[in-house]
C-alpha cells in the first residue's frame, strides 16, 4: 500500500496540471435516490483528494444538469468530471459531449454507474447499496484523477478496394463497391469468372437459370470502368492496415492475347484432350480451351501443364493471338479495403471409403455438382442424365445426403446447410424429366429452413420423390453384373433396405477452398477450426475478418447458398466502402503506449494481437499500428515487463480504481 | 473445486458466511459482460450488493496483476466475466484470460487456499440472467470455499 | 577514500557472504566479516552489508546495525526479496525481506549478487543501467503460443528461444547479469528481476501464451459452459510447480498471500518439499555454499545410480576437476586468500558457469532422460548437507509420480 | 529388447484342437521363411473376443494379458494365425498400452493367477500381416517350390482388419493385402458379392443361436457359389470352422450340395513352399476331401535353403 | 410383482418416465459419445447380422440414449457377430460394437446369459480352452507329427504341474448363478 501511494504521487507530479475533480450524483428521480442515499454519497465524495466539488442533482442528464457540469468546468477550473448516474451506454456520451463543448477532452469524463449496477439491483439492501455507491464513486474519482486526453485522429484512406475471388459473392461485392464509386481490383484464380454458379443447372427454390441470373453481373463487372479484372491471378503479399494496404499479386500467363476472337480454331486443331475441370470431368477439353462457350473473359487459355508445344494453334490462329512467350507478371496495388470472396470447394467423397467414389467399377457414383453438369443445358449430354458407365438413362437414382458433412470421421462436424435443398431440387428435376424413374433421397434429417424451401420439399414429395430416413452404410457393387446397390436402413420403419442404384449421387459438403491456408496467412487473418476464414464476431460482425479493413464475402466464411452469399457480399461491400467513400477513418487513439525503457523486444504483444496491430521494424523495435488497433488491451497481460499499457486502462489506473472497490484495506505488501 | 465442495448450498452456515462477503470485484468486459450486467439492471434482477463491477475493454485485458491488486487490497474474491468462448468481440481474449486464471487457480492451490478466489465466467449481453447467474454462482462458490478453507484475507 | 565495511551473515546459505571476500580485492576499504551477528558487539561502521535470509526475530539485531551504520546494503536475493529459502513461506514460515525492517536500505539483487555492483554501491557510484536479458540473448525467437510446457530434464541443445522450445525461461523479466544461465544452455530463473512483481507478470505472460486452443464455436460443448476456468487442461497441467517456477526468489515480495500448507519441519525441508527433482541440485547448490559443487554432484550421481544412467568420460573428467577446484576453493576461503579465491572462482566459472548453474551438470546425460522415465527406482536417496546453517547431516527424500520431491527429511546423526 | 526374427507361437483353441494341419503348416512355413517359432507353454484361450469380452471385459483383458505376459517373459513378439486370437491379444495390448488405469487394474488381478505382470514390451502380430508386409509378395518368390493354379475366394474375416483405428493394417472397405500376396503363388482371387462381410460365426452368435449364424452364412455361401471358385481361403481357423461346418449344415438342412475345400492361408503357403499335401491335414477336413491342388513344380525342394 | 401387475405390464403399449433410467447408461465406459448419436442408421445398414436377424443396432443405441433398461434383457444384443462394420462407418464415432459388448457385460451381471455361453465358460474354466481337444484330434496331431497335446494350459494341468488352471477357474469369468425360470412355468400351469 505504501509503495502504491508512492507511485501514485510520482505520476501525479509528472502530469502537467493538478487534477481538479467535480463529482455529481444523480437522483434519476427515484431510480437512484429511492435506494441509494445520494446525499451521503455526495458528502463522502467531498472528502476525497482533488475533489473540488461534489453535488447531487435530480436529473443530471437534463439541460440544467448538463449546465451544472459545464459551469463547474468554467467557474471552478475543473478538469475532470465524475457523474454517478446511469450506464456509460445510456448517458456517458451525453456528458462526454457536454464537457467537450466547453473545451475538455471527452475522455476526461468518468461515468460511474450507480443505477444499473447498484440501485436497480439492490433495491432490498439500501444500506449495502449506499455503501457500494460510495465505493463506486471513490473508484470513479480515483480513476478520473489519472485520466489522460485521447485524441481523435482522422486517417486518410486510399480510395480503392481489392476483391479476391470472382464468384458470385466476389462479383457482387466488386459491383457494389464500383457503384459506390470505389475503384476495384478484382482478381480471380481461375481463367474465367462466375465461380460455381456458372456450373449449375437451376437454382433453388424457383428453379431459375443461374447463367441468366449471373450474366448481367459478370458482364457488368467485366465492362465496368471502375473495375480492373485480372484472371489467373493470386495474392502474394499484403502489407499495411485498414485504409491503406499494399497488395502484391501475381498474374499467370494466359498465352493468348486479348485480341482473341474466340473462334475456336486453335482448340479444334489441338491434339491433347483432358477432362474438363469446369465440367467436373463430365466432358473433355483441349490443352488450349475456353472453359465453356459463355465464359468471361471470352479469351481462350492455354494449359501449359498438358500442352505438348506442337504449335498447331499458333499456326492456325487467324489473328495471331496465341503467344507462348507470355510471362508471369507481378502487380502491386494500393487499396483501402480488401474483400475476400474465395468461395468453397466441393468435398472429395473418395475419402469416405464405403461409397467407393472414384474407384474402378463405380463410375456411376457421382457428386451433385457432376449431376448438375449433366442436367445443364450446356452439357455434353444435351441435358440428358446418362450413366457414365454405359451411357444409358438410369432407372433408379439414389441420392445420399451428408457426404463429408456432419461426419466426425472426416473431421467436418458442421452441416453444410445447402445440400438438402440442392438434392431436393435435383431430385424434382429428375423426376420431372424422367417420370418413370425412381428417385430416392437417403437423408439423416431434411433441413429446409427459410421461405419457399419447405414448399420445394413438399413439391418434390408430391411429384413422387422417395425420401428414406437413413444414412447409407455402403454402395455395394455386384462384381458379376456391375450393378450397384445402396445399403441403407429406413430408420422410420426399422427396415434394412438394398436399393438399386443405377446412378448414385452424393451430396458432398462444402469445404474451404484449396490454398486458403497460405491466403489466410498472407492476409494475417485467422481461421476457424473448420478451416474457413473466421469472422470477427459470429453474430454481430459476420463480414469483418479478424483484421480491420479485410472483409469476408460468401462461402469463405462458412457454407452458404447463393442468396446468402450475395447478401453477405453486399454487406461486406458496404462496410468496405464506408471509410473509403468518406475518405478517412476517424479513430480515437485509445491505443497502447510502449515504454521503451522497459521493452525487451520479445514480441509477445505481436503474438497475442488478433488484429495484427503491432508492427516491428528491422531493429526489433515494436510499435503500435494506430489504425489497426482495436483497443482491447489484450497485449497488456502478455507483456512480461509491463512495458505496453493501454491508455486510460493502464495497470496503475486500473489499480487506483480497484483499491476502493476491494475495500481499500491493504493486506499484502509489495 | 471438487464436486463435494459444490454440494450443499443451503446450509444455514452459508447465510452467515455470505453476509460477511463484502467486496467481490468483478471485471466485466466492455461487450457481453457490461451488456449483460446492464440488461440485468434494466430488468431489476437483484443480486448480492457485494458485487463490485470494474469496466475493462476485454476479459483478455485482465491480467494477474489486476487480480492480485484486488485481492491484496481486501477483495474477498475476483471474478472475470467475458463473452462466450468463440464469441469474444476481440477475437480470443476470453481464452487467453481463461488460461491465466487456470494457472492462478493452480497457484492458489499450491499455497493452500481454495481455487475459488478467482474464476472466470461468461455472459451474454442480451441475457441479463446470465450475469446474475454468474454473480450468484460467485457468491455461492465463495461461501463454500470460505467455509472449507477460510478467506484469503487470513493469509495476508 | 577508504571506508569501513562490515559484512553480516544471517541465516541460510553463505554463498553471497563468501563471495564478498572479493571485496578485499583491489580495494583499500577495511572489510570485516561477521559470521554470527547475534554475538556481534555493537560497533560503529560506515557501511553494513547484509547477506542471508532474515526472520522476524532478526529485527533487533538489524535495528542495532541500522543505528550503528551510515548505510545499509542488502546483498543477494535472500536479503532483498526473500530468495529461494522464502519458498518455505508456502508452509507458513515468515522469511521477510530487508525492506520490512529498514526503509532506506539499498539492495543488490541476484543469486548470487554481483560483486561489482556491491562495490559500486559501497563507493556510492550511481548504478549502471542494465538491459533486459532478452535483449542480450543470442537465441532466436518467434515467441509463438506454447503447445506444451516441458520439464527442463527434457532439454535439447539448440539456438532457439527457450520459450519457443517449450521451456519456461524467466529471462523476460530479468536484467542482464554477468554469468548468464542462458549462456550455459540453461533457462534463466529470474533471480535478478527488472520490474516489480516479476513473478506475477511472468505468470500472466505464460498464461497468455498457453491460450492457443482452437477457437471454439458458440455451439460447441465448451462454448456453453459458464465457468470457463474450472477444469484443468493439459497445458496448465504441464506446469507442475507454479510457485517454484515463477516465484522462486521473490515469494515474500510478490504480493501473494502467505501460504498455508502445513509445515513439515525446518525451513530447508519446506523449501525442498514440493519442488521438482531437476530443481534439487539447483537449490542444493545454493545451500551448500562453497561446497555446492560436491553436493550437486552427489545428488546427480545418486540420481544416475538410481536410473542406471551412464555418463560420458568427458563429463566424469570435468566433474573430477570440479571437485578438486572446490577443495582448493575451500582452502582459499579458510586462509582468506582473496587473490587465490578469485582465480579459482574464475576457473570454476569457466567450466561450470555460475556456481548455481547446476543444470550444466545435467549435460552428461540430459539427452537420455525421456518423459517416460519413472522415478520409482530412485525414490529415496540420501545426499549430504555439508554447510550452510545445517552443519553436518544427511538428507533423504522421495519423489512422487509427477517428479515432485516429497518427504524431504534432514537427518543430523548421519555422516 | 525383443528378439528379432523370433516369434512366440500362440495357438489358441480351434487350430490345435480341431485343425492340427494348420499348426503344422504354420510351423513349416515360418521355419522355411527363416523365423524361429517358440511354443508358448501354459497359454490359454486368447480368450475369444466375441464371447468372453461380452461376459466380463476386465476378466477378458486379464486372461489376454496373461497370454501376453508369457510372451513378454520370453522376450518375443507373439504370432498368431487366428483372427480371433489376434483380435483379442492385439486389442488388449493396444488398450493397455494406452490406458494406465486399466493396466494397474489388470496387473492387480494378474497376480492372483500366478507370477505375471503386464509391461507392454512386445507386439502382437498376425501371420497374414507378417506374410503380407514383412515377407511380402516381393520376397516370397524365392521360397516357392510350386505354384498352384486356382481361382480362390478369399475371405479376410473381420478381426484381422477391423477396427482400423486399432489394427492399422489395411483398409477395411477394400483391402488388398492377401490378394497381392497370393498373386505370386499363382492363386487368382475372384471377386464375389459382399466379399468383405462376416461369415456369421463371431461374437458368440454361433454358440448363442446356431440357426441365426447359419442364415448369415447361407447368404455368404450363395455369393461364393455364384463364382464357383476352386477353394475358399481364409486366414482364420474360426472362419475356417464356420465354412466347413456351415457347408455341411447347409447340405443337410437346406438341400444344397456344396463341397468347396476350405484352406487356411498357412496351408496354402506351406504347400507352395514344398510341404506335402498330406502334411497340411487337408484330408482330415470335412469338405473337399478329394481336392488335390493343381500345381506346377517350379524348382526342386533342395534348391530352397 | 403380482400376476395382475405382470399382465398389465405386458399389455401396455406405452412407456412412462418411470420406465427409463437415464442415469444408468451415463456411467458406462464410453460415456458421452453414445449420446451424440444422430440415429442415421448407418450401423443397422452395415450390420451383417441385422439383415437376417432381429438385431437393429440403431434401435439398441436409441434405447441406451433413452435409458431403457429392457435392452439388457433383449436377446438381440447377443446376435452381434462383432464384425466392426458399424464401428468403422459410424459418422459420430460412437463405436456401436463396443456399446453392444458393454451392454452384454451388464446383461451378464443380471444373469441374462444363454446356457450355451455358460457351457463355453465352463470349458474355459476346466480346460483353459473355449474349444477343448477331443480324441480324434489327438490322433490326427500325432499323425501330422505334432505333440499329442498342444503345450497349453490343459497339457500342464494333466501333468499335475502348478495350480494355474485352478486359479484360472477360480478367479476368471465368475458368472451369476442360473436363474430359476419360474414365470414361464407358471404360465404354462395356468394355461
Amino acid at each position: 500500500m505504501t509503495k502504491a501511494n508512492n507511485e501514485a504521487n510520482v505520476s501525479e507530479l509528472e502530469t502537467e496540471e493538478e487534477p481538479r475533480i467535480a463529482v455529481f450524483v444523480c437522483h434519476c428521480g427515484h431510480n437512484i435516490a429511492g435506494t441509494v442515499d445520494v446525499e451521503k454519497v455526495a458528502e463522502s465524495a467531498k472528502d476525497l483528494p482533488n475533489v473540488v466539488k461534489a453535488e447531487h442533482y435530480m436529473f443530471m442528464c437534463s439541460k440544467t444538469g448538463v449546465k451544472m457540469l459545464q459551469d463547474s468546468i468554467k467557474e471552478l477550473g475543473v478538469n475532470r468530471t465524475v457523474v454517478a448516474s446511469c450506464s456509460k451506454l445510456q448517458h456517458g456520451r451525453t456528458f462526454a459531449k457536454a464537457i467537450e463543448e466547453v473545451g475538455l477532452n471527452k475522455h476526461k469524463h468518468q461515468q460511474v454507474n450507480v443505477r444499473e449496477f447498484c440501485s436497480w439491483v439492490h433495491k432490498n439492501d439500501k444500506e449495502g447499496a449506499t455503501q457500494k455507491a460510495i465505493q463506486l464513486v471513490e473508484a470513479g474519482v480515483n480513476r478520473a484523477r489519472k485520466l489522460e486526453d485521447v485524441e481523435t485522429r482522422k486517417i486518410p484512406t486510399t480510395k480503392a478496394a481489392l476483391v479476391i475471388g470472382a464468384g458470385v459473392a466476389g462479383l457482387r461485392a466488386a459491383n457494389d463497391l464500383a457503384e459506390l464509386g470505389v475503384p476495384v481490383t478484382l482478381i480471380e484464380k481461375n481463367s474465367t469468372i462466375g465461380g460455381h454458379m456458372t456450373q449449375l443447372n437451376k437454382t433453388f427454390p424457383t428453379l431459375e437459370c443461374p447463367q441468366c441470373s449471373i450474366s448481367p453481373l459478370t458482364n457488368g463487372v467485366a465492362n465496368h470502368p471502375l473495375i480492373d479484372l485480372y484472371t489467373l491471378a493470386q495474392v502474394k503479399n499484403v502489407e499495411g492496415s485498414m485504409g491503406n494496404f499494399t497488395v502484391e499479386f501475381e498474374i499467370k500467363p494466359r498465352y493468348v492475347h486479348d485480341n482473341c476472337t474466340s473462334c475456336g480454331e486453335c482448340s479444334s486443331v489441338c491434339p491433347i484432350e483432358v477432362p474438363s475441370e469446369w465440367d467436373k470431368g463430365m466432358s473433355m477439353r483441349k490443352a488450349i480451351y475456353k472453359a465453356y462457350p459463355q465464359a468471361i473473359p471470352s479469351t481462350f487459355v492455354r494449359d501449359k501443364q498438358t500442352c505438348i508445344g506442337c504449335n498447331s494453334c499458333i499456326n492456325v490462329c487467324p489473328v495471331q493471338a496465341v503467344d507462348f512467350s507470355m510471362k508471369t507478371e507481378k502487380k502491386t496495388v494500393n487499396v483501402g479495403s480488401i474483400v475476400v470472396a474465395a468461395g468453397f470447394n466441393e468435398y472429395d467423397p473418395s475419402e469416405i471409403e464405403p461409397y467407393h467414389y472414384g474407384q474402378d467399377g463405380y463410375d456411376d457414383v457421382i457428386t451433385q455438382l457432376q449431376l448438375e453438369r449433366m442436367l445443364s443445358p450446356t452439357s455434353i449430354t444435351n441435358s440428358e442424365v446418362l450413366r457414365p458407365s454405359d451411357g444409358r438413362i438410369p432407372k433408379n437414382i439414389v441420392m445420399i445426403q451428408c457426404v463429408g458433412s456432419r461426419n466426425d470421421q472426416v473431421g467436418n462436424a458442421y452441416c453444410t446447410g445447402v445440400c438438402c435443398k440442392f438434392a431436393i431440387k435435383n431430385a424434382r428435376i429428375l423426376k420431372e424429366n424422367y417420370p418413370n424413374s425412381n428417385v430416392t433421397i437417403c437423408y439423416i434429417d431434411v433441413r429446409t429452413p427459410g421461405l419457399n424451401f419447405e414448399e420445394l420439399y413438399k413439391s418434390a414429395q408430391e411429384i413422387g420423390v422417395r425420401f428414406i430416413r437413413g444414412r447409407p452404410s455402403e454402395i455395394l457393387r455386384n462384381p458379376l453384373t456391375g450393378e450397384l446397390r445402396v445399403i441403407v436402413e429406413d430408420t422410420l420403419s426399422m427396415t434394412p433396405l438394398q436399393l438399386k442404384g443405377d446412378l448414385v449421387v452424393l451430396s458432398a459438403a462444402m469445404v474451404p477452398p484449396e490454398g486458403i491456408g497460405p491466403l489466410g496467412s498472407r492476409l494475417h487473418v485467422l481461421r476457424s477450426k473448420e478451416g474457413f476464414l473466421k469472422e470477427f464476431h459470429i453474430k454481430m460482425n459476420p463480414t469483418l475478418s479478424s483484421k480491420g479493413g479485410i472483409y469476408l464475402a460468401g462461402a469463405i466464411q462458412g457454407p452458404k447458398d447463393i442468396s446468402e452469399s450475395v447478401a453477405h457480399a453486399g454487406g461486406a461491400a458496404a462496410l468496405a466502402a464506408a471509410h473509403l467513400v468518406k475518405g478517412y477513418i476517424e479513430k480515437e487513439m485509445l491505443i497502447p503506449k510502449i515504454d521503451y525503457s522497459l521493452c525487451i523486444s520479445c514480441g509477445l504483444c505481436k503474438t497475442v494481437c488478433a488484429p495484427a496491430a503491432i508492427d516491428v521494424d528491422q531493429d526489433r523495435v515494436y510499435s503500435v499500428n494506430e489504425v489497426a488497433c482495436k483497443s482491447c488491451g489484450m497485449c497488456m497481460p502478455a507483456c512480461p515487463t509491463g512495458a505496453i499499457q493501454l491508455i486510460n486502462f493502464s495497470d496503475d489506473q486500473l489499480r487506483d480504481e480497484i483499491i476502493p472497490l476491494s475495500g481499500g484495506e491493504a493486506h499484502c505488501h509489495d | 473445486m471438487t464436486s463435494s465442495e459444490v454440494g450443499d448450498f443451503c446450509d444455514p452456515m452459508d447465510a452467515e458466511i455470505k453476509a460477511k462477503i463484502k467486496n467481490l470485484v468483478v471485471f466485466m468486459c466492455n461487450e457481453c459482460g457490461q451488456g449483460a450486467a446492464n440488461t440485468a439492471g434494466v430488468a431489476r434482477m437483484g443480486y448480492d450488493a457485494a458485487i463490485r463491477i470494474v469496466r475493462v475493454q476485454c476479459s483478455g485485458q485482465v491480467g494477474p496483476i489486476q487480480i492480485m491488486d484486488a485481492l491484496n487490497n481486501g477483495a474477498d474474491a475476483v471474478g472475470v466475466v467475458g463473452c462466450c468462448l468463440g464469441a469474444c468481440h476481440f477475437f480470443n481474449g476470453n481464452i487467453l484470460s481463461m488460461h491465466r486464471i487456470k494457472l492462478m487457480k493452480k497457484l492458489f492451490k499450491e499455497l493452500g487456499y481454495s481455487d475459488q478466489f478467482v474464476n472466470q465466467w461468461t455472459a451474454r449481453a442480451a441475457e441479463g440472467e446470465t450475469s446474475v447467474g454468474d454473480f450468484e454462482d460467485m457468491v455461492d462458490r465463495l461461501a463454500v470455499a470460505i467455509k472449507n478453507k477460510g478467506t484469503i484475507k487470513d493469509g495476508c | 577514500m577508504a571506508v569501513e565495511v562490515k559484512v553480516f551473515q544471517f541465516n541460510g546459505c553463505n554463498k553471497c557472504f563468501t563471495e564478498s571476500i572479493l571485496l578485499k580485492l583491489d580495494s583499500e576499504d577495511k572489510v570485516t566479516y561477521i559470521e554470527n551477528p547475534k554475538g556481534w558487539k555493537e560497533e560503529k561502521t560506515d557501511i553494513a552489508v547484509i547477506t542471508g535470509y532474515l526472520l522476524p526475530e532478526d529485527g533487533k539485531i538489524l535495528e542495532s546495525i541500522t543505528k550503528n551504520s551510515k548505510k545499509v546494503i542488502g546483498y543477494g536475493d535472500c536479503v532483498t526479496m526473500g530468495g529461494i529459502f522464502a519458498l518455505a513461506n508456502q508452509n507458513g514460515h515468515k522469511i521477510t525481506p530487508l525492506k520490512e525492517f529498514i526503509d532506506n536500505a539499498s539492495s543488490i539483487n541476484g543469486c548470487l549478487g554481483e560483486i561489482m555492483e556491491l562495490n559500486q554501491e559501497i563507493k556510492g557510484k550511481s548504478p549502471v543501467k542494465l538491459k533486459g536479458l532478452c535483449t542480450v540473448c543470442k537465441r532466436k525467437s518467434t515467441c509463438d503460443y506454447m503447445e506444451a510446457v516441458h520439464r527442463q530434464i527434457e532439454f535439447e541443445e539448440s539456438d532457439v528461444c527457450f520459450n519457443d522450445l517449450g521451456y519456461q525461461c524467466n529471462g523476460f523479466v530479468a536484467q542482464e547479469c554477468k554469468e548468464r544461465c542462458i549462456d550455459y544452455d540453461a533457462p534463466c530463473r529470474g533471480c535478478k528481476p527488472m520490474v516489480a512483481r516479476s513473478g506475477i507478470r511472468m505468470l500472466g505472460m505464460f498464461g497468455t501464451l498457453m491460450g492457443n486452443i482452437e477457437v471454439a464455436t458458440e455451439h460447441s460443448v465448451k462454448g456453453a459452459t459458464d465457468k470457463l476456468a474450472d477444469e484443468d487442461d493439459d497445458i496448465t497441467r504441464s506446469v507442475p510447480d507454479v510457485l517454484g517456477n515463477f516465484f522462486r526468489f521473490t515469494l515474500p515480495t510478490s504480493g501473494l498471500p502467505q501460504g498455508r500448507i502445513p509445515s513439515t519441519g525446518s525451513v530447508l525441508e519446506d523449501v525442498f518439499t514440493g519442488r521438482l527433482i531437476e530443481e534439487l541440485p539447483l537449490i542444493a547448490g545454493l545451500l551448500a555454499g562453497n561446497k555446492s559443487i560436491s553436493l550437486v554432484l552427489n545428488i546427480l550421481e545418486a540420481y544416475e545410480t538410481g536410473t542406471k544412467m551412464e555418463v560420458g568420460s568427458c563429463t566424469k573428467k570435468i566433474r573430477k576437476h570440479l571437485r578438486k577446484l572446490e577443495g582448493d576453493l575451500g582452502k582459499a576461503t579458510e586462509s582468506q586468500d582473496a587473490q587465490q579465491y578469485k582465480e579459482i572462482t574464475e576457473k570454476i566459472r569457466k567450466i561450470a558457469g555460475n556456481m548455481n548453474l547446476s543444470n550444466l551438470f545435467f549435460g552428461g546425460f540430459r539427452s537420455k532422460i525421456t518423459e517416460y522415465d519413472n522415478f520409482d527406482e530412485y525414490k529415496a536417496h540420501p545426499f549430504d548437507v555439508v554447510e550452510g546453517s545445517y552443519a553436518h547431516g544427511c538428507v533423504e527424500y522421495k519423489i512422487d509420480s509427477d517428479g515432485k520431491v516429497t518427504d524431504f527429511k534432514i537427518k543430523e546423526e548421519a555422516l | 529388447m525383443v528378439k528379432e526374427k523370433t516369434f512366440a507361437f500362440f495357438l489358441g483353441c480351434i487350430m490345435p484342437n480341431r485343425y492340427p494341419g494348420i499348426e503344422s503348416s504354420t510351423k513349416f512355413m515360418m521355419e522355411k521363411l527363416g523365423y524361429t517359432i517358440l511354443p508358448m507353454e501354459r497359454a490359454s484361450c486368447c480368450p475369444a473376443p466375441g464371447v468372453f469380452r461380452s461376459f466380463n471385459k476386465v476378466d477378458w483383458m486379464v486372461a489376454a494379458a496373461r497370454n501376453i505376459c508369457i510372451a513378454e517373459q520370453m522376450d518375443t513378439d507373439i504370432i498368431t494365425v487366428c483372427n480371433g486370437c489376434f483380435g483379442t491379444l492385439q486389442e488388449v495390448d493396444h488398450h493397455l498400452k494406452e490406458n494406465e488405469d486399466h493396466k494397474v487394474l489388470v496387473n492387480e488381478k494378474l497376480k492372483k493367477l500366478g507370477d505375471y505382470e503386464y509391461k507392454g514390451s512386445i507386439n502382437v502380430r498376425h501371420a497374414a500381416e507378417v506374410l503380407g508386409y514383412e515377407v511380402g509378395p516381393w520376397g516370397i518368390e524365392e521360397f516357392l517350390v510350386r505354384k498352384v493354379k486356382a481361382r480362390v475366394a478369399i475371405h479376410y474375416g473381420c478381426h484381422l482388419l477391423k477396427p482400423v483405428s486399432v489394427r492399422g493394417l489395411d483398409s477395411a472397405e477394400k483391402p488388398s493385402m492377401l490378394e497381392d500376396f497370393l498373386e505370386p503363388l499363382g492363386a487368382e482371387s475372384v471377386d464375389f458379392v459382399e466379399k468383405y462381410t462376416c461369415c456369421g460365426a463371431g461374437g458368440g452368435v454361433k454358440a448363442f443361436d446356431g440357426n441365426a449364424s447359419m442364415t448369415i452364412f447361407e447368404e455368404k455361401m450363395k455369393n461364393i457359389d455364384a463364382v464357383k471358385p476352386d477353394f475358399i481361403l481364409s486366414p482364420c481357423p474360426f472362419c475356417h470352422l464356420q465354412f466347413e461346418t456351415g457347408q455341411d449344415w447347409l447340405n443337410k438342412n437346406k438341400g444344397t450340395n456344396y463341397d468347396y475345400p476350405v484352406i487356411h492361408l498357412s496351408q496354402l503357403v506351406a504347400y507352395c513352399m514344398g510341404m506335402d499335401q498330406k502334411q497340411t491335414g487337408l484330408q482330415f477336413q470335412m469338405m473337399g476331401k478329394d481336392y488335390i491342388f493343381q500345381s506346377e513344380e517350379i524348382k526342386q525342394e533342395e534348391e530352397v535353403s | 410383482m403380482s400376476d395382475s401387475e405382470q399382465s398389465e405390464e405386458q399389455n401396455r403399449e406405452f412407456k412412462t418416465d418411470e420406465d427409463f433410467d437415464p442415469e444408468f447408461f451415463r456411467n458406462i465406459e464410453r460415456k458421452s459419445k453414445i449420446f451424440s448419436c444422430i440415429q442415421c442408421g448407418t450401423c443397422t445398414a452395415s450390420c451383417e447380422s441385422g439383415k437376417w436377424t432381429a438385431l437393429k443396432t440403431r434401435n439398441i443405441i436409441r434405447k441406451v440414449c433413452l435409458g431403457d433398461l429392457t435392452v439388457l434383457k433383449d436377446p438381440d444384443i447377443w446376435l452381434c457377430t462383432t464384425c466392426f462394420a458399424c464401428w468403422e462407418r459410424c459418422p459420430r464415432n460412437i463405436q456401436p460394437t463396443g456399446v453392444i459388448m458393454e451392454l452384454r457385460n451388464y446383461a451378464t451381471k443380471l444373469g441374462n446369459i444363454s446356457p450355451n455361453h455358460r457351457a463355453v465358460v465352463g470349458y474355459l474354466g476346466n480346460t483353459g480352452h473355449a474349444v477343448p481337444i477331443n480324441d480324434i484330434t489327438k490322433e490326427r496331431r500325432k499323425e501330422l507329427g505334432l505333440d499329442e497335446l498342444p503345450p497349453t494350459l490343459f497339457k500342464y494341468k494333466t501333468e499335475g504341474e502348478g495350480k494355474e488352471l485352478e486359479n484360472f477357474k477360480e478367479f476368471m469369468f465368475d458368472l451369476p448363478p442360473v436363474k430359476e425360470e419360474k414365470k414361464p412355468k407358471k404360465k404354462e400351469e395356468k394355461k
